[in-house]
């Protein structure tokens, strides 16, 4: 079972309209911007984005926001401007949630772990039913729901729960034929736990390497989360133009 | 009780870069630290020659060695400010969800923020002003995990607002978390809830801080 | 209601080899299976060479290859029964949170396992004989999160009573989980949770095994 | 800070009385035995260990568990037959768990998460009341605690608490001055998670490698769980006996 695509709009075009989404990356940093770049580029709408980061420019998740293609993002630290101007306009829904509820949630999900308890955001408007997770007009529409609190150890704690997303979209090193990947430094951030929460995983990699090359101890995710593997990703140049210069919104 | 609604008359204490300075002479010796943006961002080059600290970075990196020579910064080595960074010898990488584990199991031994407030009992304001744009961030699972969450910031507000209060007015990060506080007129300690005034900077009366301050505290500044 | 009480003569169907063999047949290629002891420890060499099947074992090995040659073995790497195995090309280590996420998040396709009990709901009775010595391992985690969970058995146990029950009398690993049954005599499927026979083996009448069988269940087999 | 240390005993004496426990290892695959007999050597009792397995010999856990120094195991699948004796006779308590649940349970104390709920051994005898967890003259004495059942999804679901353990006692493959480690093959197994778990953790590694030699990409469990490393484990021999012949119960 050879993992390894080479037409990637045609295997990704089983994302449906809707569908929600587990991405890795921190910042532009290991982000999958090939399988992003093609989301936008098969038309796909209506994506829930589970993403610590919008990033800072309007390619990856920017231009998929900027286009209109996403109805509700969770994540920690969106950043963009123009993101929190589409979110003020009621243009897109923002979930926001602590970073380490955000990793702990997508591999609870991909764990079979239904729901767990931490500490992190308990007794603050991101736990007490008072986030707008959306406007309308102008003023808050839709508030965060109120998470369930209780007290372990004399401190509060509140129930967050897994999850499971239709697809995760990865950024990897090196992929074999099995999925097996290998990330490279702070690049890998996101990107196994984003893995383990898809349902159906797509990872596009930098280097494509052969079964038995990598030693299975150090393989920092094995294959058996992975589902479609394309060589689409190049380092990003160091000079890359932090934001980009045109942008059609769609 | 020492709060004031009036603006008091500006004094000069320590700079940002003194602050900074202060909190790394208490950092000990083997401690592993997550620094937050701002006047923490200046604490690594004012640790003392003879103390080794270990500098972990939300996204996965323990070891964080300092700002790469320009034309060697790695894509794929970048700080929690999504700025390039190196690694020390000894460094290790980690994911997310394990990063957040060491932060959130209480494997780190400080945590160095800047704040918007701190309340008499500990509470921290800093991820939101409302109205501005929301982004949380590591903070709330940083303050949540970490034994020791220690703030340096100023004294006061740009408006001459003291920004020790009695009851944060800005949305919380966490409540009771703040351990240590350092500013350019003091250093506070909370010790057993009770946020506890210990040390002035030079130049500086206990009187100085009362006027600026409008948390209730304890004073515990040797003669 | 096909339950009895009394003994039924013995009969002669598939050896435990061959229940082994009728189950791997029915493996798809492509498939991360997990084995457990017993007749499924006899599966993997029943696999049509035109499939490729994936082993994982809950110690932490995806890719489990064959027993080692004598001399060969090395003790930082056993199968789940703490014997020396070995591993194929494409193979990957994980430790055990990680494996039992595998194992827990529905990432396995198939995992095969004996039986005490298999009740006409799907529940699974296999960790515990009352009186003997409790242990659990990774079975219910096991059936609690693989999609498919398949029970290879004996029809009857060695008193000549049927293994297939109305209810189970040990103690449960979990409810609802079993998706089919291999046994000497027969193999059927729970479809939308009915207990379903769907083929004999060559020998066996739907009778024979009516007769062995003290759980409700719709026949399904081809003429 | 060099975590490596010469005296294996000075340091292992910390363990006190009663102390709680977190365990590598898989049978006597990666299992800490130096460390284990350490504390039979310095005399300590009354432990409560959190380990998968006791093992099939008298070394490691089964001469703790032999020699009387085990009050209560908290695992997944004992084997060693004598173990079950001591249990029936009443001198140790079992707290029986699936094995998944013992390695979430001791990540998820290492990780600041308070509980999780899990589908693993909901609606049976592991979480209903009714096993139990000792005898006294030959008859049940304390039963496990039901568990909190919760259904998410259709499906029943357990609330398992996080193990934060005293001490972690751990055997690894490589360790440098940092505490940093990598484990061999499936000699990894529970041992990242007994260190995460342990409050204090020793590790007993084959090999010390100097700072700065193990790749950052290739490290399994950063330093920052780790506090003391000795060099005291040998590989196994493969043709070691599986049984001892003599024992000296204690």
């Amino acid at each position: 079972m050879n993992k390894f695509r080479t037409d990637l709009h045609e295997h990704l075009d089983a994302v449906w309209d809707g569908a929600s989404i587990a991405v890795g990356g921190f910042g532009s940093s290991g982000r999958p911007d090939a399988l992003l770049n093609a989301l936008s580029d098969l038309g796909k709408k209506d994506l829930h984005l589970y993403v610590n980061n919008v990033g800072d420019d309007f390619t990856g998740i920017g231009r998929l926001v900027m286009e209109g293609r996403v109805r509700r993002l969770t994540g920690s630290f969106p950043v963009l401007p123009e993101f929190y101007d589409e979110y003020f306009a009621g243009r897109v829904e923002l979930e926001l949630i602590p970073q380490g509820t955000l990793a702990e949630r997508m591999r609870a999900g991909g764990a079979g772990i239904a729901a767990f308890f931490t500490p992190s955001g308990a007794e603050t408007m991101l736990s007490d039913g008072t986030f707008p997770a959306s406007y309308s007009g102008g003023t808050p529409g839709e508030l965060l729901p109120a998470k369930e609190e209780r007290v372990f150890d004399g401190r509060a704690h509140v129930l967050e729960y897994g999850i499971k997303a239709d697809f995760g979209l990865v950024k990897a090193q090196q992929a074999d034929p099995k999925g097996n990947l290998r990330f490279h430094l702070s690049a890998r951030n996101f990107n196994p736990l984003a893995a383990m929460s898809g349902r159906t995983t797509f990872v596009e990699v930098e280097r494509l390497v052969d079964t038995g090359s990598l030693d299975p101890d150090d393989i920092h995710l094995p294959g058996v989360f992975v589902d479609h593997v394309v060589m689409t990703a190049a380092p990003i140049p160091a000079d890359l133009p932090r934001r980009a210069a045109s942008l059609q919104k769609g | 009780m020492s709060m004031t609604n009036t603006e008091s008359p500006r004094i000069t204490g320590r700079t940002r870069d003194e602050i900074a300075q202060r909190l790394a002479a208490d950092l000990v010796d083997g401690y592993t630290v997550n620094l937050g943006v701002g006047i923490p961002l200046a604490v690594p080059q004012h640790i003392p020659a003879d103390r080794e600290v270990f500098l972990q970075s939300e996204n996965g990196i323990l070891g964080l060695g300092p700002a790469p020579e320009p034309g060697a910064e790695d894509p794929d080595l970048t700080n929690a400010g999504k700025q390039p960074t190196s690694m020390i010898p000894g460094g290790a990488i980690v994911d997310s969800a394990t990063s957040f584990a060491i932060i959130r199991g209480g494997h780190l031994d400080v945590t160095i923020l800047g704040a918007l407030q701190v309340s008499e009992a500990g509470d921290l304001a800093n991820w939101y002003v409302p109205g501005r744009n929301p982004a949380v961030g590591g903070a709330m699972d940083l303050v949540a995990g970490t034994p020791q969450v220690w703030v340096c910031m100023e004294h006061v507000d740009r408006h001459g607002q003291p920004k020790l209060v009695r009851e944060c007015t800005f949305p919380l990060t966490g409540r009771g978390v703040v351990t240590r506080v350092y500013t350019d007129l003091a250093v506070f300690h909370v010790i057993d809830g009770v946020l506890t005034l210990v040390e002035c900077a030079a130049g500086i009366t206990p009187e100085d801080v009362r006027l600026r301050t409008a948390a209730d505290y304890i004073e515990a500044v040797p003669a």
